[in-house]
C-alpha cells in the first residue's frame, strides 16, 4: 500500500508514526484521488476530522485529514499544503457526509472556502464581521481592547507567576529564619 | 343560604387545596430525602404570580381561557356535593348527576386548549396534543368503574351512590377500584402519566405562554380542582363522607397514596400511556364490571 | 482601599444593611410574598449551571427557601447567568430577560461575569455583564459553590424584601445606554435571527 | 290520506301527517332555509335550484309517505336527483362510487318491500308488523338483511360508508350542510321506521353502532382536509343513534339526537363553507391564526364544537344524557362504556378542528388579509346558534314533542317535569341552574380577574412567544397541532383502525367481480360451436337430473 502510494502519488515516504499511526505529506491536487482511493480499496470509511494549521511564516496552511479504518484499527494522517491567500480548495462532503459541518467550523475559523459545500454559514459564531478568530494575524488581545470594556481593577492586578515565587522566597526566608533562632536557641540552652 | 353553602364550599376547596398542594411538594420532597418547602409555599407562590407587575396575553382567547378553566373547576366543585348526609353542604348537587360531572371535569381542560393555542406557542399546543391524545384512555377504565356503579347503585346521583354503599365500593368492588385509580393518578397528573406538563422535557407544556396572573389563576384552579376530584372519588368509592373530619381523613389518605404512587414512577412517554391504560386498567375494569353486575 | 469589583460588591451590600426603606405596607406585603416564592429560570448559560443542579436537588435543596425551577421566562423572577457569556449566549440572555414579566431579577455567577475571569482576553466573551443587563447581585468564584449560591440568594431575597431590588426599572430608564453596549457587540439586529429547520424534519413532531 | 293507483286497485297507497313525519319535515324546512340563506354566494346553474326543488321535493314525499312504495319512490328520486347535484362537483371515481352504493341502497330496499308485500299484498307501514310476522324464519332475516343493508349504505355506517366520504368532501359548500343534515337523517328515518314499526334487530345495531362510532371517530381523529374530518365526525354522531336505537327505551334520545345533530352539522357547515369562502382553502394544514380576522365564526364554530363534544352547558350534552340513559336503563353497560370512550375521542378531532383553522399561527401570507365572512354566512349561524344554546339552557322544551311522536309509536313517554329539566330513571339535571352557575361563575371570576392589580400586556408580534431563547420568524413552521393525533398511530389498537379500511375490501370485491365477468365473457362470445357445446351439456345434466 505505502509503495503503491509513493509510486502513485509521487509523494515522499509513509511516515510510520507508531504502529497503526501513519502519515503522509501530499501535493493538493492528488489529495482527493488518494483518499478515494483509501476508502475505496483499504477501508478507510471514517473521516474522523480535519485539521488545520495556520504556518503564517511559509504563507500557507496545512490541512489534515485524519481517516481511519476499524477493521485494522489503522489511523491515517494526509496532510496537504494550500495557499493562505485566498484559501480555497474541494469540499469532501460528496464523499463524507460529517465533512460538512468540520468544513463548516474551518471556513468560519479561518476563512478557507470549500467549493462544493452548500452549507458553509456560521457555526458557533453570529454575524462575525472581523478576521476569522483562529487565523495568526488576528491579534486577540488588540481586539479585545479595541471592542470591549474592563472592569476597573485589573491595572493593578499582579502576576501571579512572579507573585507567588515572591511569596515562596518570602516564606523560604521565615522558615531558614525560624530555623535559625530555633538552631541558636539549642545551642544556647546546651550552653 | 345557598349562595352561603357555595362560598364556604369555595373556600374550604380553596384553602384544602393549596394545604394538599404544599403538602405534596412537601412530601414529595421527603421522598427524595431533602426538607422540602413549607406547607403554605403554593399558597405564597400563587399570590406572588398575582402580585407581578404585568403579564403577557395573546388576545381575547388566551385571555379568557384561565377564567374558563378555574369556571370549570368551581362548576366541578359545586356539582359534587362535599357531604352525602345532612342537608348543608350540598352544593348544586341536586340539579346536575354524575354524567355531568364527568363532563365538567374536561370542560377546564378544554377551556385552557383554546386559549394554548391562541397563545401560538407550539410548545404550550405540543402539551394540548399530548393531553388529549392521552385523556380518552384516561376516561375509559374510569367510566367503565363509575359506569358499574351507578348500575348498582340504581342512580345516577352522587349523593345516592355514596349513601348506597353498605361497605365500602373500594372493598365491594376492589377491581373497579384499582381500575379507577389508575386512571384517577392520570386525571391528578401524577407519574406515570404526567406526560403532559412534562417540565424539562417540553418547555412546560400548556403553561409555556402563561405568566403573571394568568398562571396564578391555574395555581388557584388546580387547587380547587383537586380538592373536587378527591371529594368525588371519596363519594364513589370510600363511603362517602359525613363529616369535615371524615371527608379530609379520606381525601387525604386518597391524596397520599396517588403522591406515592407518583414519587416511585418514571414518565410514560404518550404512546406507552395509552397502550398501558387501553391494555391494563380497562381489562381490570371490564372484569369489575362483569363480575359487579353478574346477577 | 479596594479597587474594582471589590469596590462596588461593598456598594451592593452596603444597600442591604441601611434600614431607610420607604415602602408602604401593600407593597410591603407583596414584596414578602415576593421574597418567599422565587422561580429561577433553569437554563445553563455557562459552565456554572453545573452548580445549580446541587443547589436545587437533595444535596442543598433550595426549595426549602422558596426557590425553585421554572421552564419558561414566562413564569420566573430570577435569571442566572451562571459564568462566561459569549455573543451568542449574551443574545439569547437578552432575548430571556426581555420576555419575563416584571418584576424580574438577574442573579450573575462566577468571575466571568464580574471581569471576564479567566476568559478575559477572549475575543467572543463579554467582560462586564452589567453593561449589557442589570444585574442585581453578583456571587463570585470560579466557581461558586452551592453555598455561595445559596448565599447570594438570601442575599437577594432580603433586598427583594425591602424594595430594593429595582433593576428592572433600571433597565427600563436607562434602556439606550444598555441598548448602545449590546449593539457594540452583537450587531445592529439585537434579536437573534433563527431558522427553525428542525421543525420541518419527520419524525421531531 | 289514502288512494290507489289507476288500474291497481288493489295496491292501496297512502299519505299521512304524523308527529315523526312533521318532525322531520321541520328538519327539512330548517335545513332548507338555513342553506338557501348562504345560496346568493355562489354562482350556480340554474339546473342546481332545479334539482335542489326536486331533491327537497323527494324528502318530504319520504317523510309524508305512509306506504313503502312511495317511500321508495321518494328514496329513489332522491339519490338520482342527489347524484345529479353532486355531479356539478365530484371527481369521476367519487360519482361512480355514489351512485353504485345509491343503487346498492334502492335495489335492497325494492326486494325488502316486495319481501314484504309477497305476504300480506299491502305497503301500508300499520300491515307492516303482520307482514314481517307472516313470513318465515329464513324470510324474516333475509328482509332484515335487505332492509338494514339499503338502510346503512344511506346512514353510511362503518363499512358502508365508502361513498360518504368522497361525497361530502367533495360536494358543492352550499350543498354539503344539506347532504350531512338531511340526507343521512333520511336513512335514520327509515331505520326508526323500521325499529318502530318491525322489529328491534337489537344486536346487529347494537354491534354496528358501536362499531362506527369508534372507529369513525379515530378515522376523523386523521383526516387533515375539513370536510372530510367533519364527515367522519358525521358518521359517529349517527353511529350513537344507531346504537341507541337497539334498546327499547332508545327512540327518544335518538330523536333528540338527531335534531341536535342536524342542527350543530348545519352550523359547522355553513362555517366551514364561510371560511372556504373567504380563504379558497380547504386543508387544516393550510390555515390557521383566523380567531381575530373572523372572531364570530370562531365563536360560533366554538359552539358547534362544544356540542359536538357533547359539553354542558350548550344542547348537546342534553342529547347525549338522553343516550347514556336510556342505554344505562338497558344495562347495556359496556356498549354504554364504548359509546362514552368514543364521545371522550371525539375531543381531540374537536379541538384540531378548531385549532387547524382559527388558533395558531397563519400558515400563509394571504390568510393575513381576510376579512369577516359575509352576512349571509353569518345569518343562519346565529340562528342555529341561539338555538343550540336554548336548548342547553331548557333541555326539557323539546320533550313535549319527542312525547308526542313516541306516543304515536306506542313507545313509552319521557317524563316531563318543567322545561328546565331533563329527567330519566337514573337521574336527571338541570339545564338552566348549569347554564346560569357557568354564566353566573365565569362573569365573577371575570371580573375580579380583570380588577387585578397585575395588568395584562400584548406583545406588539405574534411572534414574540417562548421559544427557548429564539426568535421565530415567517418561516418558522408554529402551526402544527393540525396533525395531533399522529402519535396515536404508535398505539397499537388504534393503529389497527388506522391502517384498515374498508377500501380494500370493495377492491377486492371489484376483483372478483371481474373475474366473474370475465368468464362470463369467455363462455358467451360468439362462437357458435362452443355455445352449442355448453348448452348440449346443460341439457344432459338437466335430464340426468329430472331422472333422478
Amino acid at each position: 500500500m505505502f509503495s503503491e502510494i509513493k509510486n502513485r502519488f509521487a509523494t515522499d515516504d509513509v511516515e510510520v508514526k507508531r504502529k497503526g499511526l501513519y502519515k503522509v505529506v501530499v501535493k493538493h491536487e492528488r489529495l482527493f484521488a488518494l483518499i478515494v482511493m483509501l476508502k475505496e480499496m483499504y477501508d478507510y470509511k471514517t473521516l474522523n476530522t480535519i485539521t488545520c494549521t495556520d504556518w503564517i511564516e511559509e504563507g500557507h496552511f496545512a490541512l489534515t485529514y485524519i481517516m481511519t479504518t476499524l477493521k485494522r484499527n489503522e489511523t491515517f494522517m494526509l496532510q496537504t499544503m494550500i495557499l493562505r491567500e485566498e484559501a480555497h480548495t474541494k469540499s469532501l462532503s460528496y464523499l463524507f457526509k460529517q465533512a460538512q459541518i468540520m468544513e463548516r467550523d474551518l471556513h468560519e475559523m479561518y476563512g478557507i472556502k470549500f467549493e462544493g459545500n452548500e452549507n458553509l454559514k456560521e457555526l458557533s459564531l453570529e454575524n462575525w464581521v472581523h478576521t476569522p478568530p483562529l487565523r495568526r494575524e488576528f491579534d486577540t488581545l488588540e481586539f479585545v481592547n479595541n471592542h470591549l470594556t474592563f472592569r476597573d481593577g485589573r491595572d493593578d492586578n499582579i502576576d501571579t507567576k512572579a507573585e507567588s515565587k515572591r511569596l515562596r522566597a518570602i516564606k523560604k526566608a521565615e522558615k531558614e529564619a525560624a530555623k535559625k533562632a530555633k538552631e541558636s536557641k539549642k545551642a544556647e540552652d546546651v550552653q | 343560604m345557598i349562595l352561603f353553602d357555595l362560598l364556604f364550599m369555595l373556600l374550604v376547596a380553596y384553602i384544602t387545596g393549596f394545604l394538599y398542594y404544599g403538602l405534596y411538594r412537601n412530601i414529595t420532597a421527603r421522598f427524595q430525602r431533602r426538607l422540602g418547602p413549607p406547607v403554605w409555599q403554593s399558597f405564597l407562590d400563587s399570590i406572588k404570580f398575582f402580585s407581578k407587575e404585568e403579564s403577557i396575553s395573546h388576545g381575547w382567547m388566551f385571555y379568557l381561557g384561565p377564567v374558563i378553566m378555574m369556571s370549570g373547576a368551581i362548576m366541578t366543585l359545586f356539582f359534587i356535593p362535599l357531604f352525602h348526609t345532612g342537608e348543608s353542604f350540598k352544593g348544586l348537587s341536586s340539579y346536575g348527576n354524575l354524567f355531568l360531572v364527568l363532563y365538567l371535569l374536561v370542560l377546564g381542560a378544554l377551556g385552557n386548549a383554546l386559549a394554548v393555542g391562541a397563545s401560538g406557542n407550539p410548545f404550550g399546543v405540543m402539551g394540548v396534543t399530548r393531553g388529549l391524545s392521552r385523556l380518552f384512555a384516561l376516561e375509559l377504565p374510569f367510566y367503565i368503574s363509575v359506569i358499574a356503579l351507578i348500575s348498582v347503585s340504581g342512580s345516577a346521583d352522587i349523593v345516592c351512590i355514596a349513601a348506597s354503599q353498605t361497605e365500602w365500593n373500594a372493598f365491594a368492588y376492589p377491581l373497579l377500584f384499582i381500575a379507577a385509580l389508575f386512571s384517577f393518578v392520570g386525571m391528578m397528573g401524577q407519574a406515570p402519566f404526567d406526560v403532559v406538563g412534562a417540565p424539562v422535557e417540553v418547555y412546560s407544556g400548556p403553561a409555556s405562554e402563561f405568566s403573571g396572573k394568568f398562571l396564578a389563576l391555574l395555581m388557584s384552579q388546580s387547587a380547587i380542582f383537586t380538592f373536587a376530584k378527591l371529594v368525588l372519588m371519596v363519594h364513589l368509592f370510600l363511603g362517602g363522607a359525613s363529616g369535615f373530619v371524615e371527608l379530609l381523613a379520606k381525601s387525604f389518605g386518597l391524596f397520599l397514596f396517588v403522591i406515592a404512587f407518583g414519587a416511585m414512577y418514571g414518565r410514560f412517554k404518550t404512546p406507552q400511556s395509552i397502550d398501558f391504560l387501553l391494555k391494563v386498567p380497562t381489562s381490570i375494569a371490564i372484569v369489575g364490571l362483569i363480575l359487579a353486575t353478574w346477577s | 482601599m479596594e479597587t474594582g469589583f471589590l469596590q462596588e460588591q461593598k456598594v451592593l451590600e452596603g444597600d442591604l444593611n441601611s434600614e431607610n426603606s420607604h415602602q408602604n405596607s401593600v407593597d410591603f406585603l407583596m414584596n414578602w410574598f415576593r421574597k418567599q416564592s422565587i422561580f429561577v429560570l433553569a437554563y445553563g448559560t455557562g459552565c456554572g449551571a453545573i452548580e445549580m443542579p446541587p443547589t436545587f436537588t437533595s444535596r442543598y435543596d433550595a426549595e426549602r427557601l422558596g426557590i425553585r425551577g421554572a421552564a419558561t421566562p414566562r413564569q420566573a423572577d430570577v435569571i442566572i447567568v451562571s459564568g462566561y457569556c459569549s455573543y451568542k449566549t449574551l443574545r439569547r440572555i437578552i432575548r430571556t430577560y426581555e420576555q419575563m414579566s416584571n418584576p424580574k431579577y438577574l442573579l450573575a455567577l462566577g468571575s466571568c461575569t464580574v471581569n471576564g475571569g479567566m476568559y478575559w482576553d477572549s475575543y467572543n466573551t463579554i467582560k462586564k455583564l452589567e453593561d449589557y443587563l442589570p444585574v442585581d447581585m453578583y456571587v463570585n468564584g470560579c466557581m461558586p459553590r452551592p453555598e455561595s449560591i445559596l448565599e447570594g440568594f438570601i442575599a437577594l431575597q432580603k433586598e427583594i424584601g425591602e424594595g430594593k431590588a429595582s433593576s428592572w426599572q433600571k433597565y427600563e430608564e436607562n434602556y439606550e445606554f444598555y441598548r448602545k453596549n449590546q449593539e457594540a457587540v452583537l450587531g445592529k439586529k439585537v434579536e437573534p435571527s433563527y431558522e427553525a429547520d428542525w421543525y420541518l424534519y419527520e419524525g421531531g413532531l | 290520506m289514502e288512494f290507489s293507483l289507476y288500474g291497481l286497485s288493489d295496491i292501496v297507497l297512502s299519505l299521512k301527517v304524523t308527529a315523526l313525519a312533521n318532525f322531520f319535515a321541520l328538519l327539512i324546512v330548517l335545513s332548507t332555509l338555513t342553506v338557501l340563506f348562504i345560496a346568493p354566494n355562489y354562482r350556480l346553474k340554474r339546473s342546481f335550484y332545479l334539482l335542489f326543488t326536486l331533491l327537497v321535493a323527494s324528502l318530504f314525499l319520504i317523510v309524508y309517505a305512509h306506504d313503502y312504495l312511495l317511500f321508495f319512490i321518494g328514496w329513489e328520486v332522491m339519490s338520482i336527483s342527489t347524484y345529479f347535484l353532486l355531479s356539478f362537483t365530484l371527481s369521476k371515481e367519487a360519482l361512480h362510487k355514489y351512485i353504485l352504493f345509491a343503487m346498492a341502497s334502492a335495489l335492497s330496499l325494492f326486494v325488502a318491500i316486495l319481501l314484504l308485500y309477497s305476504t300480506q299484498h299491502s305497503f301500508l307501514y300499520e300491515d307492516a308488523k303482520q307482514s314481517y310476522l307472516a313470513m318465515s324464519d329464513g324470510v324474516q332475516q333475509l328482509f332484515t338483511l335487505f332492509m338494514l343493508i339499503a338502510i346503512f349504505i344511506k346512514l353510511g355506517t362503518i363499512g358502508f360508508h365508502y361513498w360518504l366520504v368522497d361525497a361530502y368532501e367533495e360536494s358543492h359548500n352550499l350543498f354539503t350542510p344539506f347532504l350531512s343534515a338531511m340526507l343521512s337523517k333520511m336513512g335514520l328515518y327509515a331505520l326508526i321506521l323500521f325499529v318502530a314499526n318491525i322489529t328491534q334487530a337489537t344486536y346487529v345495531l347494537a354491534v354496528m353502532g358501536l362499531l362506527t362510532t369508534i372507529i369513525a371517530t379515530f378515522k376523523a381523529i386523521e383526516q387533515e382536509s375539513i370536510k372530510r374530518l367533519l364527515a367522519y365526525s358525521s358518521i359517529a354522531q349517527l353511529g350513537y343513534i344507531v346504537t341507541v336505537l337497539s334498546v327499547a327505551d332508545g327512540m327518544g334520545g335518538a330523536l333528540y339526537h338527531a335534531l341536535i345533530h342536524t342542527l350543530v352539522k348545519l352550523l359547522l357547515f355553513i362555517n366551514i363553507a364561510g371560511v372556504i369562502y373567504v380563504t379558497q382553502k380547504e386543508k387544516l394544514s393550510d390555515l390557521g391564526g383566523l380567531i381575530y380576522k373572523l372572531p364570530q365564526s370562531f365563536v360560533f364554530l366554538l359552539i358547534g364544537i362544544i356540542v359536538l363534544a357533547g359539553m354542558p352547558p350548550l344542547g348537546g350534552f342534553a342529547s347525549k344524557f338522553m343516550i347514556y340513559t336510556a342505554l344505562l336503563d338497558a344495562k347495556y353497560l359496556l356498549l354504554l362504556a364504548g359509546v362514552m370512550f368514543s364521545s371522550a375521542s371525539a375531543f381531540i378531532y374537536v379541538y384540531k378542528l378548531i385549532y387547524g383553522i382559527y388558533l395558531g399561527h397563519p400558515t400563509h401570507k394571504n390568510l393575513e388579509e381576510v376579512k369577516e365572512v359575509p352576512w349571509t354566512f353569518l345569518a343562519p349561524q346565529y340562528l342555529l346558534a341561539s338555538l343550540l344554546v336554548i336548548i342547553g339552557t331548557f333541555p326539557g322544551l323539546v320533550i313535549p314533542y319527542i312525547n308526542r311522536i313516541l306516543g304515536e309509536l306506542n313507545l313509552t313517554l319521557l317524563s316531563f317535569e318543567t322545561i328546565q329539566t331533563l329527567i330519566t330513571s337514573y337521574a336527571q339535571y338541570n339545564g338552566f341552574v348549569v347554564m346560569g352557575a357557568f354564566g353566573g361563575i365565569f362573569v365573577l371570576v371575570l371580573m375580579m380577574f380583570m380588577l387585578l392589580r397585575s395588568k395584562a400586556k400584548k406583545p406588539k408580534n405574534r411572534f414574540d412567544i417562548a421559544y427557548c431563547a429564539e426568535e421565530p420568524n415567517e418561516a418558522t413552521h408554529l402551526h402544527y397541532g393540525y396533525s395531533m393525533g399522529q402519535e396515536l398511530k404508535r398505539v397499537g389498537l388504534i393503529h389497527l383502525i388506522a391502517k384498515n379500511s374498508s377500501k380494500y375490501f370493495y377492491d377486492f370485491l371489484a376483483k372478483q367481480m371481474q373475474y366473474f365477468s370475465e368468464v362470463v365473457r369467455k363462455i358467451y362470445s360468439g362462437n357458435l360451436l362452443l355455445n352449442f357445446n355448453i348448452a348440449v351439456l346443460f341439457l344432459i345434466i338437466l335430464l340426468l337430473w329430472s331422472l333422478k
